[in-house]
């Protein structure tokens, strides 16, 4: 997280910070392993009170942003939310939102979201084979004043509370985006198990799907730069997220290596362990350093945005991986049980991994613009 | 009792009748994963007690306890016929669950400590499957510092009363015994004042608590001792000489499933996800034709023959007397990295299905799980840390860690703030 | 001197007049490579002279030492100017050789704790490009334990008598001055005892000793002290208080190519071979096309974002106040990191390039030395371990490592076996 | 190496290090630096005269095993020189010393490079691409009673010194093998230069260079199997020779680290250099291990003979550059100095790992067969 805050964006923080504090406790993120959206209506209803979906949402529609840059605002709540693994479909509600204001797409719904009465989500991704995180392939069909949608999309987040997908594939020669409600014909919903314990995904299937054309979300077959534009939202926020996870992870074993004893020496003593302390501390330092300039460069329009974001996504999930899992390993058998807390964090930061592109894809998109520009030169 | 040695291929032919005859045939694909929460309860227990089944027919068709004396039920052989023993079950299910802990290290302890009626008593129990030993070393408060053992043995008659509590037990739950290292002295420094005791679990005063991990896992118990009394003879060795007992037993932990005195099926793997499952993982998520995947495999499969070969290697300098005792600990350190490595190859091999997947998926399933669960190869058993200890001083030779407990009375040794 | 601060715009707008009327472009191909033995001695002596030039020219167009006071010959600006200047240099030549040492760390301790005299007579000299100075600093003997330097300064009436070596200065066969730690009290604690001085290299009884690294580079330099005599005149700071200049000095130095008052075109790495050549070396051996070659270029363009993200972060960290000035070492530590592992990159591209070419291979040349000199980012500088410990100790407040020259007289600290 | 080897092989391993001892030599090394040939005639004469050039060569013809193992010979023999990074043509004499003898070739070269009179050199590899250490495209077209060859080889080592190159190629169809003699019209030699300080190599290129049919060496294009062979030995030798660069640098660097002192305190008394120095115990038993086992299988003849050398060409080279790195880092400055013996290990490692495939080249070809195995079953 960025290393000072002006004071509207550190009160949003701290709001959050708290709210999160009393309401989704450690406890409370154990509890709801076993519930099925994973998030009570009630708790994401209130966070949306303060403001958790209105960031990227224009003023006009009922949204603002806190500090004037709203990518930062949103990634310090995606920070706090990794800090506390906390649950609530944070990620894509607010693309969903984004993309509805960015098109003056179902006021109505956009409304909904953004007071928390209703979820929607963005059916986006396509499977576990590289390039999935922004290759289409899902059909959309124009038939005459409908459109036909057949495909499947995975992982697809809350998928069983939301009340509407944002839908991607390609119609018309292009990528485009469609607004398809969860009850429609051909719509089916299969849940998957997953790692983290309040975050919920499935593959949804669409088998002849036919919505009315009035469904597309911006131009039909000419939404790429909107799916771009949603996609560095959600490395933003994942990146943000991963990061807030990484920090509590190391904040606790730090604390832990200081408290506990062994041989009669603090943990913390032994330089073998100091040494391995002092990398993850470098790792800390620079997954910060890279999730907020991907951030601001994205807020600006910078044209190495795209590199920043895929190299803090590279970055943040490989090193922050070793980073957790070596607080694990200092932990000991402990922090491998339920009880303790090391693995939300875990948990949290292993699912930011793996979304909206794992690091080696990230790394190939990182090199691929590496290489395009050096030929150009 | 000396008979005429049996000889090497007439054992082989034995063996492989006694297979053939009353095994069933296992597949690879059931040793994937890390600790997974496969089995319900029952089904545990079922194969708790098909597990003790065969050891009693091993037992009967004298082919329990390889290299354990003939005096102790055991068949008084070398190593070699072990191995061919090993050969044969290839492909084969086998008592898993009684070669660690029960044989490897509490069985050795017994057979090298252990009075001749304590071996008696439990050593042929052990070979017919008849007791399931658990080792009760590790303690909450410990971390790696099992000789700082808290839980306590105070001398009533020829009683010992304990109190304290014990954790990471495999299975204590479906177990018979456990071998147990509590301290019986707190005034002078920590490795002088430890006894080791047998410990039957179902005495009163034991209350097992099952854990569980992070994957659902509740394979690892805690034990909880309340003013259990057990009879002197249960005490295995000198009274506050516990630690001459303990560094063997440490030492026959680290041979682990390279002990002479273990059975395990020639090939089988116990370092994490195999690298048949890594194939299968890239290829169910779609992977199988990218160069970078491909490299991963070989990588998996380049630390999977590493290990091996490492393994072996050890086994025959310490065997030869060429190594010390101590560089089993290599052995132990590197297979704690290289499962490590493995569970991240893995998972990028799984791309987004390492976060979520559906009972469809083939391979893909629970490789997430199995990433979270990465370091259990690290802890279990000793940490790589210990290892690393072990190496760089007793095999090395490289100066001792300095430590505030050596020459202290235990009571007065600093411990954590928050422990007081 | 209080003239009205310059409109940062305005300073642009000189800044580039100057660079493009005075100043050569450079093509960052030139820029690959690891101290790679790339000139002969002319060609060196001519690049020194030429770097003198520039600095001479930067000096008259007001450009010299933007964040150095005016009284001093500098600009009396903020970094923010310093920045504008290096982004207009972008893909120009500059004074190179005159950034690390002589203006960070040598002109900022100077500045530190140089008398007003002595600030004077050097650091407009500095400026103007007349005097390039080395660190004396490390020695043979002493590895990472600067503090417990050998050389000797015995004081004489007003002059001072120094016997020693120093090691590791870049260039010192060709530069004017060195800064100086030595001994001059072995009767205290080693930090205890140290004072700093100024040394004019051409000074008699100087040897200069250039060392031949293993790629053939001929940068460094060792040298040896022959009852030298300077005046106390040239001491910097008080008698024996060495190390108040000596860690400030340190952190100067950590801080590196980071310093406000060193100028550095924006976009050069010092980090080993950039990314731009990765992809010339994965192109040059074939392997672009690799799923995994395209990884390790993706990897190693990831490392140069992060590091230069690192280390933007760090810089406003500090500046701020955020951060503890020891922050320093995080990014000094993750560099040495990265060019290891870049290093490696390399070669890997490389493939059977990285053992043998022809200097028709363009980029695949002498990739392999880079590798063999792969560690020097990890070693030149003061060593990641020591950057580790700094990490550990003062900026996570883990505990000190134990050290057995603490509070023990310099000359009663235990030496190598080898040393005595 | 072997824990334990047998009498007359420890005789055979003693002669060879006291004589490298003597005339391998660390200032020896250093001095041939800027030798031509990277090695004195005179000394691989009498390196040949203590069997050097015979492990792989038929009673038959002169040759003999030492120890009844000729590969366990052959990767003792290597270790020997990696220890001492010494100089020789050993690798390649004795591979093309193994393809006369073994088709009963050219009694009078083979006499020749038995005794160290002669040198010859295996013209294999295609240079710096994935693949390149086994993938043939230099033509060899029969042509009469004549074998015209065209394409180009590189790394040839002591192409400058050799009297023959034998020369692997395409012909009729197959892979095939052609004795040249270096003075054939059409051949030319370029030197290359290269990180070991006396192991020479040079581009070789074939421009219609006309050999008479009898220079085959073995089946025209049925070669195959001989070639597979051969980089078998060649396997060995580099893999035992890169795990005795290991064991200097190893024995070197623990050595420096309990002597040297650093803050009044043995450098090897620091934990985190304990600690790393226990990883690099771990990797350099390892790269023993894998080394043995795979020439012990090759010798064998076992089905696993190339998953082996596959597996340990790839952990030598990774792990061993990532020890002879650690021993630079731990002797600091002076290890990068030419001065310093450290470099030699590092060199001499640094190309067996470079030639015969590099570590990612034998993962590629061990995943290959094991998922073909996988396929299979």
């Amino acid at each position: 997280m960025l290393l000072q805050l002006d004071a509207d964006l550190e009160m949003f923080r701290d709001t959050t910070e708290r709210f999160l504090g009393e309401f989704a406790s450690v406890e409370e993120i154990r509890r709801l392993r076993d519930h099925d959206a994973g998030f009570d209506p009630d708790y994401w209803r209130r966070g949306a009170e303060l403001g958790w979906v209105s960031l990227l949402v224009d003023e006009a529609h009922g949204g603002g942003s806190v500090s004037g840059n709203r990518l930062v605002d949103l990634s310090v709540l995606a920070h706090e939310f990794g800090r506390r693994a906390a649950p609530g479909p944070l990620i894509t509600t607010n693309i969903v939102a984004s993309a509805l204001s960015a098109h003056d797409a179902d006021p109505e719904l956009l409304a909904q979201l953004l007071c928390g009465e209703s979820v929607a989500t963005w059916a986006h991704a396509e499977g576990a084979t590289p390039g999935a995180f922004d290759d289409l392939t899902l059909d959309i069909t124009l038939d005459g004043q409908s459109l036909v949608l057949n495909g499947q999309k995975r992982p697809v987040e809350s998928a069983r509370v939301a009340s509407h997908f944002l839908v991607t594939g390609l119609a018309v020669g292009g990528p485009s985006q469609v607004l398809v409600p969860v009850d429609c014909p051909g719509v089916s919903v299969t849940p998957m198990e997953g790692v983290d314990l309040t975050r919920r995904f499935s593959v949804v299937t669409f088998d002849d799907v036919s919505v009315p054309v009035s469904s597309a979300v911006g131009e039909l077959g000419g939404a790429r730069a909107a799916i771009d534009r949603q996609l560095e939202y959600a490395l933003i926020m994942a990146n943000a997220e991963a990061v807030g996870a990484m920090q509590t992870g190391f904040d606790m074993t730090l604390e832990w290596a200081l408290d506990r004893y062994s041989f009669g020496r603090p943990l913390a003593s032994y330089q073998a362990i100091k040494h391995r302390f002092a990398d993850m501390a470098t790792w800390l330092e620079t997954a910060h350093a890279l999730s907020d300039e991907a951030t601001a460069a994205a807020g600006a329009g910078s044209p190495d945005a795209d590199e920043l974001l895929s190299a803090a996504k590279a970055f943040i999930g490989d090193y922050g991986a070793e980073l957790l899992q070596e607080c694990v390993q200092f932990h000991g058998g402990i922090g491998l049980t339920f009880e303790h807390d090391l693995h939300l964090s875990l948990r949290r930061h292993t699912v930011d991994r793996a979304l909206f592109g794992t690091p080696a894809d990230h790394r190939r998109r990182l090199a691929e613009i590496s290489i395009e520009r050096e030929a150009a030169s | 009792m000396t008979n005429a040695v049996e000889d090497p291929s007439e054992f082989r032919e034995r063996a492989r009748t006694f297979v053939r005859e009353h095994l069933e045939t296992v597949v690879a694909a059931d040793q994937v994963g890390i600790l997974r929460n496969q089995r319900s309860d029952e089904e545990e227990l079922a194969a708790v007690a098909r597990d003790r089944e065969i050891q009693r027919l091993l037992f009967d068709a004298r082919l329990a306890g390889i290299c354990v004396p003939e005096a102790y039920g055991g068949q008084g052989l070398s190593p070699a016929y072990q191995r061919i023993l090993n050969e044969e079950l290839t492909g084969h299910e086998f008592p898993e669950r009684l070669q660690s802990p029960t044989f490897a290290p509490c069985l050795s302890v017994l057979l090298e400590f252990g009075s001749e009626e304590q071996k008696q008593r439990h050593i042929p129990a052990m070979l017919k499957g008849e007791e399931i030993w658990m080792q009760f070393l590790s303690e909450p408060s410990g971390g790696s510092d099992v000789a700082g053992a808290l839980t306590t043995a105070v001398r009533d008659g020829d009683e010992w009363i304990l109190n304290g509590s014990k954790v990471w037990t495999t299975g204590a739950w479906w177990s018979d015994w456990g071998l147990c290292l509590a301290r019986t002295n707190w005034d002078v420094p920590k490795h002088r004042g430890l006894s080791v005791f047998m410990l039957p679990i179902d005495r009163e005063g034991v209350e097992v608590h099952r854990i569980e991990m992070l994957n659902g896992s509740k394979e690892f118990c805690q034990e909880f001792l309340s003013d259990v009394r057990i009879p002197d003879s249960d005490r295995i060795g000198e009274v506050d000489d516990g630690w001459t007992v303990g560094t063997r037993w440490m030492f026959h932990e680290r041979m682990g499933m390279n002990s002479p005195l273990t059975t395990i099926p020639h090939g089988t793997t116990h370092a994490g996800a195999g690298n048949l499952s890594m194939i299968s993982i890239a290829r169910d998520a779609g992977r199988i034709d990218d160069d970078r995947a491909v490299d991963l495999i070989g990588e998996a499969q380049t630390l999977s023959l590493a290990n091996q070969a490492l393994r072996r290697r050890l086994a025959e300098g310490i065997a030869s007397g060429t190594m010390s005792d101590q560089s089993s600990a290599i052995g132990r350190l590197f297979a704690g990295r290289t499962a490590a490595r493995s569970g991240t190859i893995g998972i990028d091999l799984a791309g987004a299905g390492g976060a979520a997947w559906t009972p469809d998926d083939g391979a893909l399933v629970e490789v997430g799980l199995d990433f979270l669960m990465r370091q259990v190869t690290c802890i279990g058993g000793g940490t790589t840390e210990m290892a690393a200890n072990v190496v760089s001083e007793r095999v090395l030779g490289m100066p001792r860690e300095l430590t505030m407990d050596r020459d202290v009375a235990f009571r007065d040794v600093p411990r954590s703030p928050s422990a007081s």
